[in-house]
């Protein structure tokens, strides 16, 4: 079988789902079973705040494993604060790492971001962290001990798609942590193309949640991730300057 | 005794604890998770950390994000 | 549900399939299979080069309609000709027109190919052009009576995608007859992209039969145009210049 | 008598139909299509189309195609 | 000395162009200095719509070569009595050939095209074709005698730029008479793309005469027509999909 | 006057020019005049390593102003060591920042580069970072002091192009420092397209000292250059979905 | 006499030519073209080319194109 | 005295400094730059600079660069 292995554990699907934009729960329940995704990302906000309901109750029916972002944070010390927090509340230390250097771009700060890192795997956590889409702060990353990589396409909700895939397949040769796309996938081809690149999961929200039709969306994407794969390992044919026919000449009529 | 919880100023009871202070802001007590000065309060030590003057406290509950 | 029509015929699979250059008939019939084609293309050629064996009998066990080509013609004559013995032959009165303008890049001709297409209507065929990307030809096959265009995204076995998405979604504005992304197909994202723009269907061979492996990458194309498909109909995001957030802000605690 | 079948010349006795010619040309018949001097000759006309001196014809049978 | 040669005549500057759309007379003029441009097309319309003053004048001053344009002409008919009312009128045989399919696009329509351009060859005129980007069609041209082909990058006015790069190098191949980049410029490095490409020159219109100041866009376009053609005679460095080095390793010092 | 100003000091010309690569010093001078360039980068090495004979005699002869850099440096300590030697032989307190993350890319490294320039900036240097194209790195640098920011298009040598005009685009916006595209440009629409997006300079290398004719490609970089910022502050027409005709309708006559 | 020019009705002079129109209609007779009835009138045949009942002429001049 | 320059051993007299050694190694001297022990030896330091046995020396010079 082909499947995504994340520090250890074992998953069936490659597609990771955030739930931010979601329109209700009723929603987030059916994009989430249309995408067949088993990785749910989730944050934390002061009660007051809590708009979503009983979304704890959806997210266990749906049995996903949830990963806690620290979206958001701007330093190290607010992410490793917020990731501890995390623990607390999900009992889990698994954490998709977002510390952010702008809140214009949402781009991920290289410096605080490593440093975030780096505090975090000393203290046993399993790392995700979104970093951009630079070769060198994906492989620091995975120095420091991170368990996957996971570099955004395009800014965060932008709906650019791979704005350099490039970047993404230099990063895949230069790490062996798996590689998750996250951020800025618009629609499904951009999806395909994260596979097609040896990413080996993709991780988007706004894509799916946003989306004239979400539940349509999810099992898009899910066939998307699903296409992207297989033609990754299926290996493509090159790409030729001329043609090539795909009807043999030999035996072709005088007419 | 005033104290300020998630941005805003509170006047709790002398004594009080964290255990108290959540019971008193969240129905749900599943899933939160409580920072207090800084520094987190283990669901475990609630009701053995007493609030004093002056603490800067953060109930967070999950909500649906990217 | 949502079918493919063509000529009043209903067909639940939105991807075509050519069986040129597959290296045996084991993996024709793999390939079928796991592609879900229910319409794949054929040839006719002298008996003495015929060497695919009994390929028409491994086309009836897997149930497909049989689209014949045109494949070598340079002349209106010789498709027309060409187009009445596929007739014959295969018992159909579906032809997929190929005339080709040149040997080098298999482009096809368009004054050629509008001439044979208006006789081959005219004689009550039902007509596949294979065309270029230029929305006007597009435009006058159709008005013509074709039962589809079909243009290609770049050079036949080239496998250089779409080159040029504006003049696809440009011939979907311009046509009411289905529009089939024809040649140029070098992986699943590429055929994504086209039900993206808005194609019908997707036709391809040497993306799939040249590929390292025929059968993986069959299924591969059934799900990318099943994921294109299915974006198409859930209407994307728009695209934004910056980032917009998918974790709401309100009630970040201060740490 | 001298026709050209398939581009190359061929010698066939006088009074030969179509349908000897592609009998001798091909075991299995179906799926077949024959051009004579640019014109298809249907199959129900094979066997009462006799070849003349000179035929240009084409015997054709199905290949994988793209 | 590096000439642009069309129909044996010499120009020193490869841009064409176009005068539609400036704001001014006064505009244009200093549009036309900036550029440096030899050639300059003009139309003819109804004596009660003429709204542009003494155009001629102007263009007398500039001494430049007048190319008339048939834009407008849906038929091969209207075309070609277009192009004989231009040659009275200008007194001059050399022609911009349009035959447009469709009001919206502005496309071409490659069968009336090739229909005038063969009369206008037969009847003497000196026949530039504004073309879409296939190579048969523009091969066709030229075998019908016209002394350049005028491929388009993309919808005339759309500031597109090049859509298809690949079909103007496959044109730039399959003809021997120069090739014209005609319509959808937008800036500078689009008109410097097309030399690249092996355009022999760039006609452009809207880039310059709608740009915020049409004066320093027609220089910025005679300096970008310049840059891609030296490039293109200087002989670019092949692409790497990785680095290398600049500055020699050899003598790194141990610091 | 449109003139390039870094730290104070103004210049006529936006491109910089590194003389890596360079067949012989004859070619250097010949495309330093054809460039027209004011700055030149320069490196040192072991004297037994020296291999370039009088290149300074040459340089003094161009009367540029040297730019020496500190490639091949992998920490923040080699390359302030490297610039603080380079101040001593080249008796300038300005400085090309490099220090790179990996020797197959020749990438940067954003904390050790952000680390030197620090400290640069502190020991009074003028600072002009080569950087990968992160907004959240390039605006660090310029926030810790430097003088410029450099980021690249694509990796140093490859020839790839600006691979993300999207995170150039955005770096212009969230720094007041001029931004200097430097490494990745291959040929001369790579130059004008960086103008064009908004940097104030191009530095290149390898594009002209390894073109077939590095004296002809200075020449076109020097045209490039410059009609890309021409076009930048000329003001592109918007690109538009369909055509605009360039040409009045009104007054067409009925032919 | 009923003509049609430029598209829209005109009443012109029995024995009107072509050169008589074309003055009438702009004062700038250079750059100048007629076409009538769909043929080209050359400059050389304005004058000797009398205009007839139901003539369709177009008098057309230079403007800035594409 | 045994010292290293660029990245070799070296013997060299006892009592020489960096000038010397300076002028041993390249007769151009303008636009050289030397570093000992990992700091930078000024210009104007190097005849009062005396090398030390197992002294680290770099002498560098001008080259082409990116």
């Amino acid at each position: 079988m082909d499947q995504l292995i994340i520090a250890g554990e074992k998953f069936e699907s490659r597609l990771l789902l955030g739930t931010g934009g979601v329109p209700s729960l009723e929603v987030l329940e059916k994009a989430i079973a249309g995408s067949g995704t088993q990785i749910v990302t989730v944050a934390l906000r002061r009660v007051e705040a809590s708009t979503s309901g009983p979304l704890i109750e959806v997210l266990e029916r749906c049995n996903v494993r949830l990963l806690p972002n620290t979206a958001g944070c701007m330093t190290a010390r607010e992410a490793v604060l917020t990731a501890k927090l995390a623990r607390e509340a999900f009992e889990t230390s698994w954490v998709k790492l977002e510390v952010i250097g702008d809140e214009q771009t949402l781009l991920p700060d290289p410096v605080e971001l490593l440093d975030a890192a780096e505090q975090l795997v000393a203290d046993g956590f399993t790392v995700l962290p979104y970093t951009n889409d630079d070769p060198i702060t994906a492989r620091r990353l995975a120095d420091v001990g991170c368990a996957a990589v996971m570099p955004l396409g395009s800014p965060i909700g932008s709906g650019l798609g791979i704005r350099n895939p490039h970047n993404i397949a230099l990063i895949r040769e230069s790490v062996t942590v798996p590689v998750v796309l996250d951020a800025g996938i618009g629609t499904a081809s951009d999806a395909a193309l994260a596979m097609e690149l040896g990413c080996d999961a993709v991780l988007l929200a706004t894509a799916v949640t946003r989306a004239r039709d979400p539940e349509l969306m999810s099992a898009a994407m899910r066939d998307a991730v699903s296409a992207g794969r297989l033609a990754y390992r299926a290996g493509r044919i090159p790409r030729r300057w001329h043609a090539r026919a795909s009807t043999q000449l030999a035996g072709l009529p005088e007419l | 005794m005033k104290i300020n919880v998630n941005g805003s100023g509170a006047d709790v009871a002398e004594g009080w604890s964290v255990g108290d202070l959540v019971r008193a802001r969240t129905g749900e007590q599943r899933r939160v998770a409580v920072a207090r000065n800084g520094e987190v309060v283990p669901r475990g030590e609630w009701e053995g950390t007493p609030l004093a003057e002056g603490d800067l406290v953060e109930v967070l509950t999950p909500v649906a994000g990217g």
